[in-house]
């Protein structure tokens, strides 16, 4: 039992379900529904990699997740630049701003950041809405190019651009997981349990909580590109707030500080929100004290949840077994 | 100079009304640690009780008011009954998250109730004042001055009644004013009780001057959020203080310097602020 | 005045203290021994209704207390001076005490009087009356969360190690203190790592040992017992 | 070896710390008591750079250490506990340890996303020295439980691990016996002394009176944040202002 | 975790196109719009005019190549997000085959853009965003009229009745910002001059009398304002508190009549504003009619978005009509010329001659003043 869902065949197994989803699903809304969600997940793991491991819960991360987009769409539609120059510039840049961001923000701790970095969240949602001569204000940015193909490659169709944001996805997992498992992330773990500790066990706590804060902002800004290059028009809309508050639902439902958190709650919301819109403008009734309830009865999030059960369970079948084998002694 | 006079005037109406909403947030903050992002809902409903209060059933304005204040205080405690209760041994983000599911809850309630058009709230306090060359009217003299009361009964309760010292106790140390013989149960609802009433009683006041629609409470949430960073988050003097900060310099800075900035005043400000010191200007302690 | 019989409280399911039989005369001050983890805070936390037991009950002064929230139990005259201070860091030194006689709060005469009486127990905290509680150091916040549970003027005060990170001369004062209160006329339980010290002012003991009581007798008893002596008071 | 040269903290108008000379016995044990509030955790704090002395200065090895960051401190060889233990209670023993030898490594993010070689060698570095480390402390056995599940004695054996994980020359220990009974802090004595042994110079603040007259070599007695006596336990014994301030009648109590 | 979701809601309407040699059939029309957040009561007034135009149309049906169809409106709220836009639409596409999809947000529409053409339905834009009908799109209708024409009416009004200086307080919109980018070289060129210009953003502004204070301090004759009525109301009843005293240029988004209501149900404090003919004064052939049954069914005054869109759903129908079919989004687009000529009179809430070259309705729009606390109509020309 245990041995068919030992965590490598369940990652194995989950990655050829989602290779394989086009096939069976042979719908393209599911697609575009499900290729969305790719692009949250990875800037929601932006997100987890500095609240969920290292401690700093940042309210701009929609603010950086609009910078990648609005770099890809002007350097694309405005420089006229080639897709690919562009892509890879745009998380760089969104990168470089968040650097400077960063210094200045990680000064602070706590709710103190938090507000900070809503603060900075909601300045770039402004400055993008009002810079009209820059980002064409409320009017947004139309003709964002799709990805241009590789060579024979053509990522013009929703599959193939499925296929793409999916192969980034696995990309940045990877990544993270590595990072996580790693000297670096048990560093950043290890402020977040203590920067006094840290600091005293000779960690530069601001070397490290920068780099944390850089990455995610540079996961952000992937996703912004992904998402400016999928969906094609931009307006300042996706650096708002409730963007934010989108992926910290995601974040917490799933299971903050997990690697499989992210996952889990982008498509348990995404598939929820996308089926209670039979509900039409009163979903957020029932979405509202939902997630309300999510995180009264489940605080860990769904992963957190099911791991907690799971441990409970290998418990309980560790003295069952003792049990029986005592039983057993004495027959 | 006029216009100085009247922005001054201008400022400390808004101010008036940041600083009551920002005081709900500070107090709940002081109780809860954690932001309470469901609080700019509490705004708006108390916003539309008043005004369905004066509509369908005709009441004064005045007794409006107090109707509203009382049943958002109301809901107030019973969200903390329902949400932050069970929630109270959880981290701050479950604590943010849930208020985000309250929040998208009010309004969308306030959506299904009221509907999404913009509502007209009828003051009888219309009439326009001339004084010094300023132009103020009766219902601005009024938020001004209905503000500044309640802010003073406030700060006289926290500071010179046991019950409020208790609030205040059970903000720095839940078990240990469990401990001194105080119902932590009782000064929870409390606090959320009086953040209720502070929030409808700003909404109320300023609709008159605005209108009333579901997303009213979203930015004067951020400013109060804002605000009580600036004032030292659960400060009372703080909130009051930052509000009418904030107030003043937004309508000196859309006189001064451009007025399609004058959102961006609150959030720069607070980023200078915390740039230069980041506990906050109100921050006590600490090296 | 107080008897705890059969008590047994989980944290999840572990299991904390099983089965505790207790029992504190008026006028009397009792000390519970024990290593870390023993169990004697968990004992203190259920008193004053922070835990709940899953079993067995709580009598003070002949009805029971276990349903009682900690606010009712600090009504009914039994006030915790808890291990980790639980002070109100950000009020001043003065407010947090006037905070202990939360439940006396209409006597504002005799508040004022016992004000002065802690004030002259711990001279200290006059000085330091308008510095926030949280800027004292650890040995000062001690005495302040001991003269604070003083304000509420208990018939039983609950003691959880007050001596921990206090240097020997206050140690001694805080003894002679506590020595001092009981004389008054409270009631003290009283737990300690510091069982010498603790032992020389009690009338009985109890000792710890993983949540079960092993050992309990009159002072004299329990400085008397070989196992006792070596494992707590040392040499 | 290290030394402080007119040391002083001031919070507000508090001086916690005022003009504190002194230096440390290479290799052996010194310790540091005093009253209540006297400023012994704000000297540590001053000295291992959590906190920037308001004047004078920290020498190490020569050099004036004082406006160094924590971390640079602890690069140095410079090691230290804290008051209270703050360990990752979700975690293992060991996972608790293993980033305390991080800044005897060099690798960056890239080795870590890229699983290097020099990454990999370093990550058995650091377990080694966890494990090392860890069994020096006698933890060996607890090494996979979680931190939540030990003992409060256990929890300052991992703090001391922690703090030899980093490689240190000389170790701060603040109060590393507090809220332990006696058969548990004659143990941490005893840890304390085959720390000496290894040639750690290791500086403690402690109120047990009696541990401290057996360990010290050196003690130091603060008194409102200013140097009241220094000596050998004997001298500092006998000295009648320490007696006055701070240890009161019964000396060994 | 999406495969099992939604096969119910598109399972029985399914065989829509097919019908063949029936005589009854369904139409799905989509809607993607904001029904939830800070702009539902925006995205409700374009709903329901659509919702209007569906139910009368239903009673009987309409003959389609022999077959009698009835339309099934399909609604899906996007929150004023492009990217839920998109997923709207392809929804609506694959589960229910829309021909035509209704969308009133520019974002929305460009996302659309992007795949109407090769999935093939018509994107029924309603947005006066240039751009979209600049991109060249084929299957794109744009629905709402050209402020251009307003322009001149206005300031000649304006001018000649108060005066050459202007203060411009257009809102935070799309709409607003190509107003004001529009009228402000035009009143230049007439030989105004403008005063203040700053844009007032109604869903983050607490207070005007900031705005105002200094917008009536570089003592203005004409106010530019606009928006929703509501809020644009309060502007002006601000500006009247401030001691305002000149005419009031009001953007055709907000309504005189609306603006009445707020202001105490009088005309007075609005005297000298210029704007759009309320539908409630409009003379239309089918204006009347329509404001009655809207007024019936709402309780309260229609505004040009509900106009706009029950009037271009009847013009889809008589497209389809004349088209011979009700899946080919090409067809239909072809024909909506046709479409326009065959509109009954009687649903003729607006008078749309044309459509352009781009696929933009060309609508003649008509001007009120306020006179002597009376809507007078302004002749154009
Ligand atoms: N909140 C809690 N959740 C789970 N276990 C707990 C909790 N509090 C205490 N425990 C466990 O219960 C046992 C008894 O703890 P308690 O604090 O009562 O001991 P103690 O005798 O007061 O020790 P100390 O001398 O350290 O204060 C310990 O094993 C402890 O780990
Ligand atoms: N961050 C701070 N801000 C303000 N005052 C402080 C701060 N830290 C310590 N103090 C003050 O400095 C003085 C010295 O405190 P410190 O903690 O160093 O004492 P200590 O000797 O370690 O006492 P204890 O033995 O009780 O731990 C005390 O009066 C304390 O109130
Ligand atoms: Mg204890
Ligand atoms: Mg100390």
């Amino acid at each position: 039992m245990a041995a068919i869902f030992s965590k490598r065949n369940v990652v194995i197994g989950l990655i050829v379900l989602a290779a394989l989803f086009p096939y069976v699903a042979r719908n393209d809304y599911y697609l575009h529904v499900l290729t969305l969600a790719f692009i949250w997940m990875i800037a929601v793991y932006g997100l987890n990699l500095l609240a969920g491991f290292t401690g700093y819960l940042s309210l701009a991360h929609a603010g950086f997740f609009a910078i990648g987009a609005y770099a890809l769409g002007l350097l694309t539609v405005k420089a006229e630049m080639g897709f690919w120059p562009a892509f890879l510039l745009a998380p760089v840049i969104t990168t470089g701003i968040g650097f400077l961001v960063g210094i200045i923000a990680l000064r602070t701790k706590e709710h103190f950041f938090a507000i900070y970095t809503l603060c900075v969240g909601y300045i770039i949602y402004l400055v993008i809405d009002k810079w009209e001569g820059l980002t064409g204000g409320v009017r947004g940015l139309i003709g964002i190019p799709a990805p241009a193909d590789i060579g024979p490659i053509s990522l013009s169709t929703p599959i193939a651009q499925y296929y793409f944001v999916l192969t980034i996805l696995l990309l940045v997992i990877l990544v993270i997981y590595r990072i996580i498992h790693s000297l670096t992330g048990k560093t950043f773990i290890a402020i977040r349990n203590s920067e006094d500790l840290a600091l005293s066990l000779g960690i530069s706590t601001i070397k490290n909580k920068l780099l944390s804060f850089v990455l995610s902002t540079f996961f952000a800004g992937v996703a912004g590109a992904l998402y400016a290059s999928f969906i094609r028009f931009i307006g300042p809309d996706i650096g708002n707030l409730n963007i934010t508050f989108d992926l910290l639902v995601y974040m917490i439902v799933g299971g903050i500080g997990t690697l499989s958190g992210p996952i889990v709650g982008t498509l348990l919301i995404v598939w929820l929100s996308q089926n209670l819109q039979f509900l039409q403008d009163y979903r957020m009734l029932i979405f509202g004290p939902l997630l309300t309830l999510i995180v009264i009865f489940s605080p860990r999030g769904i992963v957190g949840f099911i791991a907690g059960w799971f441990t409970n369970w290998k418990l309980r079948r560790k003295v069952n077994i003792n049990q029986a084998q005592e039983q057993a002694e004495e027959v | 100079m006029d216009v100085l006079f009247q922005q001054l005037f201008n400022g400390l109406t808004v101010g008036s009304v940041y600083s009551l909403v920002a005081l709900g947030l500070t107090l709940v903050y002081g109780i809860l640690h954690i932001p309470n992002f469901a609080h700019g809902a509490l705004y708006m409903v108390g916003a539309y009780i008043t005004y369905t209060m004066m509509t369908s059933l005709g009441l004064h304005y005045v007794f409006a008011i107090v109707v509203s204040i009382i049943s958002v205080g109301l809901i107030s405690v019973l969200m903390e009954r329902i949400v932050f209760h069970p929630l109270r041994d959880s981290t701050p983000i479950q604590h943010k998250v849930a208020a985000i599911g309250v929040l998208l809850f009010l309004e969308a309630l306030a959506h299904y109730i009221w509907g999404a058009d913009y509502q007209q709230m009828v003051t009888p306090y219309g009439q326009v004042i001339e004084v010094f060359g300023l132009t103020l009217t009766m219902q601005r003299i009024l938020i001004v001055v209905t503000a500044i009361v309640a802010m003073i009964l406030l700060y006289l309760f926290l500071k010179k009644t046991y019950t409020g010292a208790s609030i205040i106790a059970m903000a720095q140390n839940r078990e240990g004013a469990h401990l001194m013989g105080i119902n932590t149960n009782k000064v929870a609802m409390l606090t959320f009780f009086i953040a209720g009433v502070l929030a409808a009683l700003g909404a109320s006041l300023t609709s008159p001057i605005n209108l009333v629609f579901p997303s009213m409470g979203h930015l004067v949430i951020l400013k109060a959020f804002v605000i009580i960073i600036i004032g030292g988050m659960g400060s009372i003097p703080g909130a009051i203080l930052g509000g009418y900060i904030l107030g003043f310099s937004e309508s000196i800075g859309a006189t001064y310097i451009s007025s399609d900035y004058s959102d961006i005043i609150a959030f720069v400000l607070l980023i200078i602020i915390l740039t230069i010191k980041p506990q906050g200007i109100f921050a006590k302690g600490e090296a | 005045m107080l008897s705890l019989r059969d008590v047994s409280v989980q944290y999840g399911n572990y299991t904390a203290i099983q089965n505790i039989n207790i029992e504190v005369r008026s006028g009397e001050i009792v000390v519970l021994l024990g290593a870390n983890g023993a169990g004697k805070s968990t004992t203190f936390r259920t008193i004053s209704g922070l835990n709940k037991p899953a079993t067995g009950d709580i009598f003070f002064e002949g009805s029971s207390i276990c349903s009682l929230t900690p606010d009712k139990i600090v009504k009914a005259g039994i006030v915790q001076c808890a291990e980790d201070r639980k002070l109100f860091p950000e009020m001043s030194v003065q407010e947090n005490l006037m905070m202990g006689a939360y439940v006396h709060r209409r006597k504002k005469k005799e508040i004022k009087h016992t004000l002065e009486e802690v004030f002259e127990l711990f001279p200290i905290l006059h000085e330091k009356r308008n510095q926030a509680a949280g800027s004292l150091s650890g040995g000062q916040q001690q005495m302040l969360a001991i003269g604070r549970a003083l304000m509420s003027k208990p018939e039983l005060m609950l003691l959880d190690e007050p001596s921990i990170g206090l240097a020997p001369l206050i140690v001694e004062q805080m003894f002679e203190s506590i020595q001092q209160i009981n004389q008054d006329g409270t009631t003290i339980l009283l737990a300690e790592q510091n069982a010498h010290a603790a032992l020389s002012i009690a009338n009985k003991g109890y000792v710890y040992e993983n949540g079960n009581i092993v050992v309990e007798g009159s002072s004299k008893e329990l400085f008397a017992n070989e196992e006792v002596r070596k494992a707590y008071i040392g040499a | 070896m290290l030394e402080t040269r007119k040391l002083t903290k001031q919070f507000g108008g508090l001086v916690a710390v005022k003009d504190v000379d002194f230096s440390l016995e290479h290799g052996k044990i010194n310790a540091i008591i005093g009253p209540n509030g006297a400023g012994k955790s704000t000297f540590f704090n001053v000295v291992s750079g959590l906190y920037r002395p308001t004047s004078g200065q920290v020498i190490y090895k020569g050099k004036d250490i004082s406006k160094l960051p924590a971390n640079k401190v602890a690069e140095l060889g410079i090691a230290r506990t804290f008051q209270t233990t703050h360990l990752f209670e979700m975690a293992t023993v060991f996972d608790n340890v293993v980033v305390g030898h991080r800044l005897r490594t060099q690798s960056n993010l890239l080795d870590s996303i890229f699983r290097t070689k020099r990454l990999k060698q370093e990550e058995e570095k650091c377990k080694e020295k966890a494990l090392e480390v860890l069994k020096f402390v006698g933890l060996s056995k607890s090494v996979d439980r979680m931190v939540t599940n030990i003992s409060q004695e256990e929890k300052k054996r991992v703090a001391f691990a922690l703090a030899l994980a980093t490689d240190p020359e000389i170790v701060f220990l603040d109060e590393p016996t507090a809220g332990i009974n006696p058969d548990e802090t004659a143990e941490l004595s005893q840890l304390m002394e085959k720390m000496a042994q290894q040639g750690i110079t290791i500086c403690l603040i402690e109120h047990k009176m009696q541990m401290i007259m057996k360990l010290a070599e050196k003690i130091m007695v603060l008194n409102y944040g200013e140097k009241i006596a220094e000596g050998t336990p004997d001298e500092i014994n006998h000295n009648e202002e320490v007696i006055k301030a701070y240890l009161g009648g019964s000396a060994s109590a | 975790a999406c495969s099992e979701s939604n096969e119910t809601g598109g399972g029985d309407n399914g065989e829509s196109g097919n019908s063949g040699g029936q005589s009854e059939g369904v139409v799905n029309i989509g809607y993607s719009g904001p029904l939830s957040g800070p702009a539902a009561y925006y995205g409700e007034n374009t709903l329901s005019g659509l919702e209007m135009a569906v139910e009368e149309i239903n009673e009987e049906g309409f003959e389609v190549d022999g077959t009698t169809y009835k339309i099934n409106l399909e609604t899906l709220d996007d929150q004023y997000l492009p990217n839920e836009t998109a997923a709207n639409a392809k929804r609506l596409k694959q589960e229910h085959d829309t021909p035509i999809i209704f969308t009133p947000h520019s974002g929305g529409i460009a996302a659309l853009q992007v795949f109407n053409e090769q999935e093939e339905f018509i994107v029924a834009a309603y947005s006066s965003e240039p751009a979209i009908t600049e991109a060249g799109n084929s299957l794109t209708v744009r629905i709402p009229p050209n402020y251009e024409g307003y322009l001149e009416p206005f300031t000649n009004y304006q001018m000649e009745r108060f005066g050459p200086k202007l203060a411009a307080l257009p809102p935070v919109t799309q709409y607003g910002q190509d107003w004001a980018e529009a009228l402000i070289p035009h009143w230049e060129e007439q030989g105004g001059e403008v005063v203040y210009n700053s844009s007032i953003d109604f869903s983050k502004d607490t207070d005007f009398f900031t705005m105002l204070t200094n917008a009536l301090e570089a003592d203005p004759d004409v106010l530019f304002i606009g928006g929703p009525s509501e809020p644009t109301a309060k502007v002006a009843q601000q500006a009247r508190e401030l001691g305002f005293e000149g005419g009031f240029m009001v953007m055709d988004q907000a309504k005189l009549d609306e603006m009445k209501a707020v202001m105490g149900g009088s005309y007075e404090p609005l005297e000298g504003a210029i704007g759009t003919m309320p539908l409630v004064n409009a003379d239309y052939p089918g204006s009347a009619d329509f404001v009655e049954k809207y007024r019936a069914t709402h309780d309260k005054d229609p505004g040009s978005e509900a106009g706009f869109h029950y009037l271009s759903m009847y013009v889809f129908v008589e497209a389809m009509k004349a088209s011979g079919t009700v899946d080919d989004a090409k067809a239909i687009h072809e024909h909506i010329q046709d479409g326009l000529d065959a509109l009954p009179d009687d649903k003729k809430v607006y008078e749309i001659p044309s459509i352009g070259e781009n696929g933009g309705f060309e609508i003649n729009t008509s001007v009120a003043a306020v006179e002597d606390g009376q809507i007078t109509p302004i002749a154009l020309d």
